[in-house]
């Protein structure tokens, strides 16, 4: 139980986190991988927990560029799309091994995200976010278009995964459970890669950059390339997150390059604070739970939805997350 | 091709301009005074079809629903400001964007709510319907008439903030808030009005384009869409820089529509990308 | 408004759902709460609830429930009790391949029926090929039909684009029409122009000109003057939803409809509700089911009455009934089957013959294709109209017949 | 006369039709302190912006130890020897007093390094340190910047100017909305910098740069109107006429 004392948050002008704190950021990786550990046995189902480790990838890789370097793009959908295309095609087109089609597809989504970063990164403020969400928007059109490729607007589909060879054993890929803890070795190597990115001295130079743009650049920092080279990892790491849902699913829905799915990422992100490591992965769990929950109760659950993000956006800009750590933890 | 289905598919590509400009004044008056990429503009735009819809049913005249929703939903708009987006001033420019973009969510799932999932009948009203022979070929008689409307639009507003005391003080506030503070001007009344200007013309978007387009909970999403193009291209906060855009993507469209009709959308994102990548702020933005 | 809670009467998806937020809440690690006893057949149910098409969704349920709870009243299936679990796709190919998984690996369902939408349907039917599950998918499509995207567990239980785009044109077409096209870039388009250009070749009628549009277009205005300078005798618009609404809409401001008479493949009920008798007048378009049929088959009077008398007087519509037949011919292969053994319900289905709405029906053996009566349905003049349901005349009521689909060799299967 | 450290000819700057430099030439030698004064809108900002590097120069080049810096980008001002420090503070507002020096001596090196841990360049612990022991702020090391007093902004500003040891040093308005005794703190401060390095100064408190300067530039409507010791500058006419006649000497 908490003291009275404890509940609210000392107005503190130090900086000198508390023990449970510090140990939770030193520690933050291996915490996040107990937890994710034990993620499918508290969910109403597998599939669910797969998607929030999915979701919670992408939210986390996104918040690379939106919490950290602070860029508000609306165009990540692209690489999480890209990843998962790629994987897909490789896999159902070209016969290519699961692993290294996951390989190209991030690596495709990287790609992508440079290229889509190099010309967004010009840009500031406000146009930042509409340069990347009409530049998404072009490649979700031209998803559309390249049908051959695609599939569509019928969704890439044909590319089921059944088995994998691990280590030499073949592991059933159909089993949820399985599935799971393949896809889990993945998010925890996305969750290390991120905090290892963010305790970098690049790490101080995106938070710097989101401080004070201009004395960023004064103090000599390449904004722009520090910039593009934020959004090329963040859509790295999305673009894994793709790669990982179309193993999931074997299908890739046309849907994932919309600027809805942008805005969705955003809302995750948000929702679980964009000012801390983990706060995006609560979020994405949180999202997918209430939609899961609610959409059984009334086909009317974009309603809620929509009133809980606007409340945040309002009262909690630190998001469930960032608010928990504020006031509980020291 | 014969000229006569070019001059009239420039003649189309004309009126959709108008059309377009008309979705994005909104948009692009908010931006410009108060710096809120307002998000929901869409979802306003199609509840501004439901309200004159709804007002005109209960009339029994269109022009009563032309003439009452975009007020309704401007002061609609006006509390919206008030209760949601003043508090977010001073913070990230983000929030509003992101406050707008749950809100949408909360707008169409509402209208879902009271007026069901599969959209309603809005009729042409009679006075407005049928074509007019325009010697190269035939147009329908509404589509002029709102060409007309956002023609008066575009006046009236320009009049508005170029030759009133209260356009000026707009214009000044647009430039520099703390100035107008110091002068004595309360520009959180100015911010009010603009916003509701700005939502009341998003409305007066929907209204118009009921007739012509079917009116169902999800028109607002490419109407969102089709602004943000206009806005970006002609420059975020630039009126001119909007019509002029609006009319340009109309024609581009419209010839795509003739040469390689499947192109007709992504034609308008990619003419976006360009403008951005030669000119980031739009043909007539000021540089952030 | 009637949501999930009043349609899934069982109601024990959301006692589930609820101990599960409780759960979660408290972080108690607990085994998930045990399935229902086996002796209870699941049937998974994803349909888009939410979205432009949650009417015709809602529809969907009530017709499935029926068709439910019109076996559960005979006794179940060997005594077995049927419960249909609803789940929300949200018209999105990712959404409806988690539900299914969910459907699958956490409910056990022993079978998945529904789709509104073709890539929701090729994603529901990945998840259950991949996993031996029987799934009737009851959304339009050419290219489930295909040998590509074939599954021996799937059987499609909906009209196909090639079917109805072909009935239309058969009914509407003569030798010598000047036909112009405007159609829907994206596969189910093409499906549709496919469809009515085939019957075209065979009727002797001439395509004056075809325009693609982008798929999801809200303003089709730069179309026109090149449709009306193709001078066509009948303009066939082949596309879907709200894209059909905006283009008849606007073909009809331009007045197209004084020039040409417009066809489409595909009319729905709903959506001559949501856009209005003037608009629509005269539109000719094919459908699987019009209420009206029940003034020539038992069988559709038979559903009618039973519908009604559910759901308070309502109607059932077109892509509703697909729940009804969908569901029956299952439940019916399943009493056949005498369970739900996969291997013998397949079997059963491939041999069933069924009536149960819209005439005789049965499954072609190689691509699982319904094959089953086409209605060819003419927009009333709203004074024409004897009530608010009384939307359409029936031109035309092809009987079911191998003859109109594609054949199998054409599908890529084996002679 | 040792060779100049800063040479500026001839540099013009015009937004559209409004010329904010014109025909501006000087050279700075090391060591010792210049202030540059003048009526608001005069161009003294926007000198400092072109030798900054956040303006481009319309006309004109700057040679900075010999060198054009011409096509030299902001950012890489930095490291060829100036820094600079803004009128309205410019710090990052939400990180500790010592992040802020810290980033910043980062920025020499390690900048896109995304793989070692940050605390493995002890020597840039050490460096911010010693920058803020020189402007006095040590008991603030964990302290977050946006908390401190309007004074010790300005001193950590400075000293994140300091950490990258430049040769020029350009101070825009060190005191603004500062009182006597922050004031004057200030000022002792800057005595101490001026023996280590180049300073330039703009500032509008005249007893202070009296005080401070080597010498004085004056700028009236963007043009050089005077050059020279504080003394020459206090009996110019000209001077006299168009600034100190309109000023009590706190603008």
């Amino acid at each position: 139980m908490t003291s009275p004392a404890l509940a609210e948050p000392l107005p503190s002008s130090v900086r000198k986190p508390g023990r449970v704190k510090s140990l939770m950021t030193t520690y933050r990786v291996p915490l996040s991988i107990i937890a994710l550990c034990l993620l499918p046995w508290l969910l109403p189902s597998k599939a669910l927990a797969v998607n929030v480790l999915i979701y919670g990838v992408v939210a986390v890789g996104y918040n690379l560029l939106f919490g950290y370097t602070g860029l508000l793009s609306f165009g990540h959908a692209a690489f999480v799309g890209a990843g998962a295309y790629i994987t897909g095609i490789a896999i159902g087109q070209f016969g290519v091994p699961w692993y290294a089609a996951v390989l190209l597809g991030v690596l495709g989504g990287g790609l992508l995200a440079f290229a889509i970063g190099a010309l967004s990164t010009r840009t500031r403020g406000i146009y930042f976010s509409m340069v990347t969400l009409a530049l998404a928007q072009l490649v979700y059109y031209v998803a559309l278009q390249a049908s051959s490729w695609t599939g569509g607007e019928n969704g890439l589909r044909g590319f089921t995964v059944n088995k994998i060879n691990l280590l030499g054993y073949d592991i059933n890929f159909l089993d949820p459970v399985n599935k799971y803890y393949v896809l889990m070795a993945f998010a925890a190597l996305a969750l290390w890669v991120v905090s290892r990115i963010l305790n970098s001295p690049f790490g101080a130079a995106i938070e710097a950059i989101r401080e004070n743009e201009r004395r960023a650049r004064t103090c000599g920092y390449n904004v722009e390339r520090t910039k593009l080279l934020s959004f090329t990892l963040s859509g790295t790491i999305c673009a894994l997150g793709g790669t990982m849902s179309a193993l999931h699913l074997a299908f890739v829905p046309l849907d994932s390059l919309h600027y809805h799915a942008s805005g969705m990422i955003v809302m995750m992100t948000l929702l679980g604070g964009a000012s801390s490591f983990f706060g995006p992965f609560v979020g994405a769990l949180v999202f997918l739970v209430m939609e899961d929950v609610f959409s059984l109760w009334t086909s009317h659950w974009q309603i809620i939805v929509g009133s809980i993000f606007v409340l945040f956006v309002l009262f909690l800009p630190k998001g469930i997350w960032g608010t928990f750590l504020a006031r509980f933890v020291r | 091709m014969d000229t006569e289905l070019i001059l009239m598919q420039l003649f189309s590509g004309v009126a959709l301009g108008a059309i377009l400009v008309l979705t994005a004044l909104g948009l692009s008056i908010i931006f410009g005074m108060l710096g809120v990429v307002n998000f929901a503009h869409g979802a306003l735009f199609m509840v501004g079809a439901y309200a004159g819809l709804w007002v005109a049913s209960l009339t029994g005249s269109f022009w009563w629903g032309l003439l009452v929703a975009p007020v309704m939903i401007g002061l609609f708009g006006m509390l919206i400001e008030y209760f949601l987006i003043r508090p977010l001033y001073g913070r990230s420019i983000d929030d509003p964007l992101l406050l707008t973009f749950g809100l949408s969510y909360v707008l169409v799932e509402g209208v879902r709510i009271v007026f069901g999932t599969d959209g309603i009948p809005f009729p042409t009203p009679s006075a407005l319907t049928g074509v007019l022979d325009l010697g190269v070929g035939f147009f329908p008689i509404y589509r002029i008439f709102v060409v007309g409307v956002v023609f008066v639009v575009v006046l009236l507003l320009w009049l508005g903030l170029e030759k009133t005391r209260f356009g000026l003080i707009v214009r000044a506030g647009a430039r520099d808030p703390t100035m107008m503070r110091v002068l004595g001007v309360d520009i959180s009344k100015v911010w009010l009005l603009v916003f509701g200007l700005g939502v009341g013309l998003a409305s007066l978007g929907g209204v118009l384009s009921g007739p012509m387009r079917s009116v169902n909970p999800e028109m607002g999403s490419l109407v969102l869409a089709e602004a943000f193009v206009v806005t970006v291209i002609g420059g975020l906060g630039s009126l001119l820089g909007s019509i002029i855009a609006g009319l340009a993507v109309g024609i581009v469209i419209s010839m795509t529509a003739l040469f390689a009709p499947e192109m007709a959308t992504i034609v308008m994102f990619a003419l976006m990308a360009l403008v951005l990548l030669i000119r980031p702020q739009g043909l007539f933005g000021k540089l952030a | 408004m009637t949501d999930i809670r009043n349609i899934t009467k069982t109601g024990i998806s959301r006692r589930r759902a609820l101990a599960g937020l409780g759960a979660g809440a408290s972080l108690v690690a607990m085994p998930w709460i045990a399935r229902a006893a086996d002796d209870i057949i699941r049937i998974g149910f994803p349909t888009p609830l939410t979205g432009p098409f949650a009417a015709e969704a809602k529809d969907q349920v009530k017709s499935a429930e029926l068709a439910v709870k019109q076996f559960n009243d005979k006794g179940g299936i060997n005594g077995r009790k049927i419960e249909l679990l609803v789940r929300d796709d949200k018209l999105n190919g990712g959404e409806a391949a988690t539900r299914t998984l969910e459907l699958i690996e956490k409910d056990k369902v022993h079978a998945v029926v529904g789709s509104l939408s073709s890539a929701v349907q090729l994603a529901v039917n990945e998840v259950t090929r991949a996993r031996g599950i029987i799934y009737v998918s009851i959304s339009q499509s050419d290219t489930i039909n295909e040998v590509k995207d074939f599954s021996k567990y799937t059987f499609h239980e909906a009209l196909n684009p090639h079917m109805t785009a072909g009935a239309v044109a058969r009914h509407s077409f003569k030798k010598g029409s000047k036909v112009a096209h405007l159609v829907a870039d994206y596969a189910y388009g093409h499906e549709m122009l496919r469809g009515f250009k085939r019957a075209q070749a065979e009727i002797g009628a001439e395509t004056v000109g075809e325009i693609l549009h982008p798929f999801g277009a809200a303003d089709y205005s730069t179309f026109m003057p090149r449709l009306r300078s193709m001078r066509p005798d009948f303009l066939c618009i082949s596309n879907f939803g709200r894209d059909q609404a905006n283009s008849i809409k606007q073909a009809v401001d331009f007045g197209l409809k004084q020039q040409a008479k417009i066809v489409v493949p595909v009319i729905l009920h709903n959506q001559r509700l949501a856009v209005g008798p003037e608009v629509f007048e005269g539109v000719v378009g094919g459908a699987n089911y019009y209420w009206g049929l029940e003034s020539q088959l038992p069988s559709a009077k038979a559903f009618n009455d039973a519908y009604r008398a559910a759901n308070g007087g309502a109607i059932p519509t077109d892509y509703g009934a697909y729940g009804y037949t969908g569901l029956s011919s299952l439940l019916m292969a399943m009493q056949v089957a005498g369970g739900t053994d996969t291997d013998k319900v397949i079997a059963a289905l491939e041999a069933l013959k069924y009536d149960v709405a819209k005439g005789p029906q049965s499954y072609r053996k190689c691509d699982h294709q319904s094959v089953q009566s086409v209605l060819v349905l003419e927009s009333l003049k709203k004074a024409d109209m004897k009530n608010d349901a009384d939307l359409f005349k029936v031109v035309a009521n092809e009987a079911a017949s191998e003859k109109v689909l594609r054949s199998c060799t054409e599908l890529g299967f084996p002679a | 006369m040792n060779a100049p450290l800063l040479a500026v000819e001839d540099i013009g700057v015009r937004f559209g039709g409004f010329v904010a430099l014109q025909g501006v030439t000087t050279a700075f030698h090391p060591g010792r302190v210049t202030s540059i004064i003048g009526p608001n809108g005069a161009g003294k900002s926007t000198l400092f912006n072109v030798l900054s590097g956040v303006l481009t120069p319309s006309s004109g080049s700057i040679r900075f130890k010999g060198q054009d810096l011409k096509g030299t980008r902001q950012h890489e001002f930095v490291h060829r020897g100036i820094a600079r420090s803004y009128q309205i503070t410019n710090i990052f507002p939400d990180l500790t007093v010592h992040e802020n020096v810290r980033v910043a001596a980062q920025a020499s090196r390690s900048r896109y390094n995304i793989w070692t841990n940050r605390n493995r360049f002890p020597e840039l612990d050490a460096r911010a340190d010693s920058a803020l022991e020189a402007v006095g702020l040590v008991a603030k090391r964990d302290e977050i910047a946006k908390y401190l007093a309007h004074g010790q902004q300005r001193a950590l500003e400075i000293a994140i100017a300091l950490i990258s040891d430049p040769e020029l040093l350009l101070l825009d308005e060190p005191t603004a909305g500062m009182g006597p005794e922050e004031t004057k703190e200030m000022v002792a401060l800057l005595e101490k910098l001026a023996t280590e390095r180049t300073i330039l100064l703009v500032e509008h408190k005249m007893k202070m740069i009296l005080g401070l300067s080597d010498r004085i530039l004056v700028l009236h409507h963007g043009r050089l109107i005077a050059d020279g010791s504080p003394r020459d500058i206090q009996t110019d006419p000209e001077v006299r006429r168009v600034y100190l006649g309109q000023n009590d000497g706190y603008a």
